[in-house]
């Protein structure tokens, strides 16, 4: 790369897919928007790969933007768990984005295709601006942009279902937004600044103000929405069912990460652990809304007939693994969290575009439309059931390491409950994936049914779900790209939160 | 804290509960998008309020004024304000859409004809 | 209390009363005229906070473009809510618990207007002191929304241009009959 | 040699890539599948006298991260358990061409390639250097076997795959993982270790608990209650029965118990076990009451399931009771019943082959017509009793003994308990067989089995009575297993 744009990595992180949009809507044949899309997803990840090898060597990174510095102008502010999410989700992007075509091509219709690639784009964008900014309110714009681009992307899908779901998740983002955007303006009110880093600088001389706890409760409860913990999850199975099925892949991969991030950012890197766990105890809140969600996600999903639903649930429960480790609040806990981000992206990626390539040829993703399926699509249930055993945790899948690192970290914090909750929503997941498979190889297709010959899922669909099944499993064999970093991020994020209070 | 300041601020608290349980409770998909808008637009009263300076005028530079009221809340809400608009016109584009295809704008009757097809 | 206090008591008063409103009335053209005249009461009040640019957005785009999309969306499809079975109780308590939570952080903020608050000293400060120099436009807001915070200006166009792409997707073609109205406001 | 084990592991992978290619010729196929059996029984033979000479040959494969590392190492009673599932499958290999051919059995590609990979993890199982790659071979087993147990693809197959995958899964998951973590945790290492890694990390109380995790979790070991699937998975064609559900399933569950009780818990902290005694009554219980159960069922098949469930628990309490003689019998009641059961499962198959009898009671006169059968059958009963002149008495006695050592009366009741209602179960078979006289309508047409199964049961029922002849090179072998429990038992007899 040429020097003087390296300098530059931290703006064309966000500003590639940016442009990209605009592109994608000018060019307007579905085809071309989709080259460019490819293009924007494979360069941001490219990007955001160099500034995950900078930020590891050579620590954290600070881009001001317009030339003006911190307080006054906006920074951009990468640290490990900046590039470590953006990386999860460009990854994603780049895989789903090129390959997933033909499943675009059957689910939306030709005059709005280009116009479904920007919102991708965008959506992108807004993801990647989320997780550079190092400026709160910077972090509320990008929020909605990546918010707004969603809504739209799930008014994608088929019919009025679909509409009602995209709405009401607009309604709950929106309110979630706006819980955001109160508890900036009272950190703002007692602090006098919107940079993170500023802002936690200054916050030990407010510390006893009730507005900083205020504060800290809208915020919290406003990237909970977001991020669809339980029970604020209402919105997401209904979004994600009914969404095309790249829509699904896409953001069942990344925004729910990204929502998890910002919980992080805000919990550890601007109030500290010690403010948020010590003071005001947010684990008694954060742990038993995981641990209902774990069991609640994997119970409701478990009697869904409709399969993208069932996997939109399970979304519910594997985001709540992730705020269970974090809420941990130790070093273990926090990157089991980082790595379950990770690898439940890269799982449950692949299960719904795997859904998506069984949509392609089917036209429906019941279980009774899975009868059979897997005479049919060896390849594509093969896919699945490989993602599906990484849900469940089976070793040699990232999954197994999910779940190794979390039980790991509740023993040690002696949370015995806990790793019971942890084991059951693995016992939930076998239950449910076992009615797939099941239903897939051991029951005949419903009589009225091509069942003659097989029909995989389009070739790109299929090279796109193994990639990433096939990364899954690779990130249960070797972990120094996910343990390894995901510790370190924790380590430092512990480390430069710590002792601020005192 | 006198009187004087915290009425502000419990205006603040009353929009905002309004706003919010009209999109709780209501099912019509055009009060809900309605009680979205008072809930946010409370939100910019609270925002503004903070920028109010005791004595200052409106922050365009003058030679005779020295008291000016903080910009910084004012060009956040600019921003916050359109992007409530953006919303608003998707959720209500998206609106229109629902109502075309179900024919009614109320969430219980529209849930209430998806349960009876899913059953059928 | 000085006349300051008494307009600005009054504008707020008058706000809750008619967020009520808007709350109770079941006609649902008679709430969207009642929404415009809430926001043109926020804007007399952001004018009373010598907050004159967002005055004239809240008044152009809350009263003015939000009003005419909910009409417009009125205009295609019913004006009237139904009676229904709600369920209020829950909502009931989580708006009253927020309550309790939001004030508690706002009571505790510096009152309104305190030079002392520490948004008036750490930050802004700045933005008044070297505008003129640095940016060299005489309204601050301006200067801070263009420069050093024109970053957020980008993002609120794109959030302009998501959502325009988002109608646009959603009406486009199908929407014949008011295509350039709605098309033309986002 | 320190990658030996290593390529023992890989050789059945590869065997499996090879069938799946020779696919559309089943002779090539099957010959993929003997020259696969043989060089694995080869890997196996070479290992011997290095691990009998006291060396154990180690190889790291991968480290998955610091606290998991993928690493196999042969040890006796790996190299023993391995042993027994190459050459076993090697003669089940010939058992099955005789059988799927005559039966004229769907997708045998698919059936010979999953047996090659659940050898593959069989022989990862025995080769395990810790406790984490025995658990991953554990579970690659089961995925790798639900095909061989659904393998009709009917609604009874559908039930039983769904009871045999739900609940090794679920136990593997709900227990055994668990227990892994504690483990890593409580002794910062899941290396096997002689002598144990947990002793002096964990207390009493604990150290039961876990005990229990582990011993439950291990659901291949059929320990009442999670016995169920072992007679849900009898849905099976009868060679799968045979190999995995007397051999390499089974086995590598009561093998997994045994491994973990020798090399993490050790015999000073297993006696010490809270719940260790508990468990021991519950194996015992297993024993007779399974064997109640067999006594009772009239397809030969399921009656041949439960006895499995209760042999399988003698195995059991010898690992738990962890001294001399009863880790002794353990580890050589794994080969003892295996080569007895796989005989009897071959008998009921090449029965099914040759009359399509199922039931105990369709089975009169049959041993008129099928001698060589039903004599095969009669060796291997012996073997399952523990009476001589079968291999399966070594095993009993020296189990017998530990229930003596250990001062243990009641147990020791129920292990001759179970030994006799054994021979009340398998006995009346042969009687049967024998002496009644056949239905005449049927009883014309029915012959031997095809020459490959019965050349396969005869090779089995001749191993069951030369292992009468070769205790000496087991106990041998399996000495320095036992070692650390002598050690124990030598520094407690002072006090």
């Amino acid at each position: 790369m040429i020097p003087a744009l390296v300098d530059h990595l931290p703006a064309l992180q966000v500003v590639t897919p940016l442009l990209c949009a605009p592109l994608c809507v000018l060019v307007r044949p579905g085809r071309a928007a989709h080259a460019i899309a490819s293009f924007g997803a494979i360069a941001s990840l490219a990007i955001a790969a160099r500034l995950l090898a900078e930020v590891l060597d050579h620590g954290v990174l600070s881009y001001a933007l317009g030339g003006w510095a911190a307080p006054w102008g906006i920074e951009y502010r990468i640290d490990g768990l900046g590039a470590f999410t953006l990386v999860i989700v460009t990854t994603v992007a780049a895989v789903v984005f090129p390959l997933s075509r033909a499943s675009v091509e059957a689910e939306v219709e030709p005059a709005r295709r280009h116009l479904f690639y920007a919102a991708l784009m965008l959506s992108l964008a807004g993801m990647a601006g989320i997780a550079v900014t190092g400026d709160l309110f910077n972090l509320f714009v990008f929020l909605e942009i990546a918010s707004l681009a969603a809504y739209v992307l799930v008014a994608f899908g088929r019919g009025g279902p679909a509409k009602l779901a995209a709405l009401r998740y607009l309604v709950a983002g929106t309110v979630g937004a706006t819980f955001v955007l109160i508890g900036i303006g009272l950190l703002y009110a007692a602090t006098g600044s919107l940079n993170m880093a500023d802002v936690s600088a200054r916050l030990p001389q407010v510390q006893q103000s009730t507005a900083l706890k205020s504060a800290f409760a809208f915020l919290v409860i406003g990237i909970a929405i977001k991020m669809a913990l339980f029970p604020l999850h209402a919105w997401l199975p209904n979004a994600y069912a009914r969404a095309p099925s790249v829509v699904g892949a896409f953001l069942a991969g990344s925004s729910t990460k990204v929502a998890v991030y910002a919980l992080i950012r805000v919990v550890f890197g601007v109030f500290g652990a010690d403010y948020a766990f010590a003071r005001l105890s947010v684990d008694w809140v954060l742990l038993p809304c995981a641990a209902a969600g774990v069991i609640a996600g994997g119970v409701v999903a478990l009697f869904q007939s409709d399969v993208k639903r069932m996997f939109a649930w399970s979304s519910v429960a594997q985001v709540a693994y992730m705020v269970l480790g974090a809420a941990l609040a130790s070093a273990a806990g926090l990157s089991a969290a980082l790595v379950h981000m990770m690898n439940h992206a890269l799982m449950k990626a692949a299960i719904f575009l795997a859904l998506g390539g069984i949509v392609y040829r089917t036209g429906a993703v019941s279980i009774d439309a899975l009868a059979g399926i897997g005479r049919r699509m060896p390849l594509t249930l093969a896919g699945l059931v490989v993602a599906s055993l990484g849900l469940v945790g089976v070793p040699f899948t990232a999954g197994f390491v999910s779940k190794w690192t979390l039980l790991r970290a509740a023993l040690q914090g002696d949370a015995w409950l806990l790793a019971t909750v942890i084991v059951a929503g693995s016992l939930l997941t076998l239950l449910y994936t076992g009615r797939i498979v099941e239903a897939a190889c051991l029951r005949s297709p419903p009589p009225g049914s091509v069942s003659t010959g097989t029909a995989e899922a389009p070739p790109g669909v299929l090279a796109a779900l193994w990639l990433l099944a096939g990364a899954s499993v690779f990130l249960g064999l070797d972990t120094s790209l996910t343990v390894g970093v995901a510790e370190r991020v924790a380590g430092a994020l512990l480390e430069s939160a710590a002792g601020r209070w005192r | 804290m006198s009187l004087s300041g915290s009425y502000h601020y419990l205006a603040v608290v009353l929009l905002m509960v309004t706003g919010l349980y009209v999109v709780m409770v209501n099912t019509n998909l055009i009060k809900k998008v309605l009680g979205l808008n008072i809930f946010q637009t409370s939100v910019f009263v609270f925002y503004i309020s903070l920028g109010r300076l005791e004595g200052g005028t409106a922050p365009i530079l003058a030679d005779e004024l020295s008291r000016y009221a903080n910009p910084l809340p004012h060009v956040l809400i600019l921003t916050a304000i359109v992007v409530g608009v953006a919303t608003t016109a998707l959720a209500l584009s998206l609106v229109v859409q629902i109502h075309r295809a179900h024919g009614t704008m109320e969430e219980d009757d529209i849930d209430d004809r998806e349960g009876g097809a899913t059953i059928s | 209390m000085s006349t300051w206090h008494l307009i600005n008591a009054g504008l707020l008063g008058f706000m809750v009363a008619v967020a009520i409103a808007v709350a109770a009335l079941r006609n649902l053209f008679a709430a969207v005229m009642l929404f415009a005249i809430y926001s043109l009461s926020a804007a007399t009040l952001f004018v009373a906070l010598d907050a004159v640019d967002v005055a004239f957005t809240e008044a152009a785009v809350g009263a003015g473009i939000s009003s005419i999309l909910m009409l417009a969306t009125l205009a295609a499809t019913d004006g009237r809510e139904k009676q229904h079975r709600h369920r209020r109780a829950l909502p009931l308590v989580l708006c009253l618990a927020l309550a309790v939570v939001l004030f508690a952080g706002l009571h505790d903020l510096a009152p309104v207007g305190d030079p002392a608050a520490p948004a008036h000293v750490h930050v802004a400060p700045r933005y008044l002191s070297e505008t003129a120099t640095e940016v060299g436009v005489p309204n601050v807001v301006t200067a801070v929304l263009a420069s050093y915070r024109g970053y957020d200006t980008l993002g609120e166009a794109v959030v302009i241009f998501t959502a325009g792409l988002g109608v646009t997707a959603l009406l486009g073609g199908h929407f014949r009959r008011r295509r350039s109205g709605k098309n033309g406001d986002v | 040699m320190s990658a030996l084990p290593a390529i023992a592991v890989g050789i059945p992978l590869a065997g499996a890539l090879g069938i799946a290619l020779a696919g559309r010729r089943p002779n090539l196929r099957e010959g993929v599948t003997f020259v696969t059996g043989a060089a694995l029984v080869a890997a196996t033979a070479a290992l011997w006298p290095a691990v009998a000479a006291g060396e154990r040959p180690r190889l790291a494969l991968l480290s998955v991260s610091p606290e998991l590392e993928i690493a196999f190492e042969a040890e006796p009673l790996g190299l023993l358990f391995a042993t027994l599932a190459s050459v076993l499958w090697l003669v089940t290999s010939l058992y099955s061409v005789g059988y799927m051919r005559a039966l004229a059995e769907h997708a045998q590609t698919r059936f010979y390639a999953c047996f090659a990979v659940s050898l593959a993890a069989a022989t990862g199982v025995a080769f395990a250097a810790n406790v984490f790659t025995l658990f991953a071979c554990y579970e690659i087993l089961t995925l790798a076997t639900w095909p061989l147990v659904t393998h009709h693809g009917d609604d009874e197959a559908r039930r039983g795959g769904r009871v045999y995958a739900l609940l090794l899964l679920a136990a593997s998951i709900g227990l055994l993982v668990p227990a892994l973590v504690w483990t890593q945790a409580a002794a910062g290492t899941l290396d096997f270790r002689p002598g144990g890694v947990l002793d002096g990390h964990v207390s009493p109380g604990a150290a039961g608990l876990l005990l229990a995790l582990y011993v439950f979790g291990i659901a291949k070991a059929a320990l009442m209650p999670l016995h169920r699937w072992l007679p849900a998975a009898m849905v099976a064609p009868t060679p799968v029965s045979a190999l995995l559900h007397a051999v390499a399933v089974v086995k590598a569950g009561v093998f997994s118990i045994a491994k973990v009780s020798v090399y993490l818990f050790g015999p000073g902290l297993l006696s010490e076990a809270a719940t260790g005694r508990g468990l021991m009554y519950l194996a015992a219980l297993s024993i007779v009451v399974a064997a109640l159960v067999a006594a009772r069922q009239d397809n030969l098949k399921a009656r041949l399931a439960y006895s499995t469930v209760s042999q399988l628990s003698y195995v059991t309490l010898g690992a738990m009771m962890a001294n001399v003689p009863a880790t002794l019998g353990a580890g050589m009641h794994i080969l003892m019943h295996a080569v007895a059961k796989i005989t009897l499962f071959f008998c009921a198959g090449a029965i099914l082959v040759a009359s399509g009898k199922t039931r105990v009671s369709e089975l009169d006169g049959i041993g008129r017509r099928m001698p060589i059968t039903m004599a095969a059958f009669t060796v291997a009963s012996l073997g399952i009793v523990g009476l001589p002149p079968a291999g399966g008495m070594w095993s009993k006695w020296q189990l017998a003994l530990g229930a003596l050592e250990a001062g243990e009366g009641l147990l020791l009741a129920a292990l001759l308990l179970g030994s006799l209602l054994s021979l009340g179960y398998l006995a009346p078979i042969c009687v049967r067989a024998f002496y009644r006289t056949p239905d005449p309508a049927s009883a014309r047409t029915i012959g031997e089995a095809p020459w490959p199964c019965t050349t396969a049961i005869a090779v089995c029922a001749l191993m069951v009575l030369g292992l009468f002849a070769a205790p000496d090179l087991l106990y041998r072998l399996l000495e320095p297993v036992a070692a650390p429990a002598a050690d124990t038992m030598a520094a407690e007899a002072p006090t």
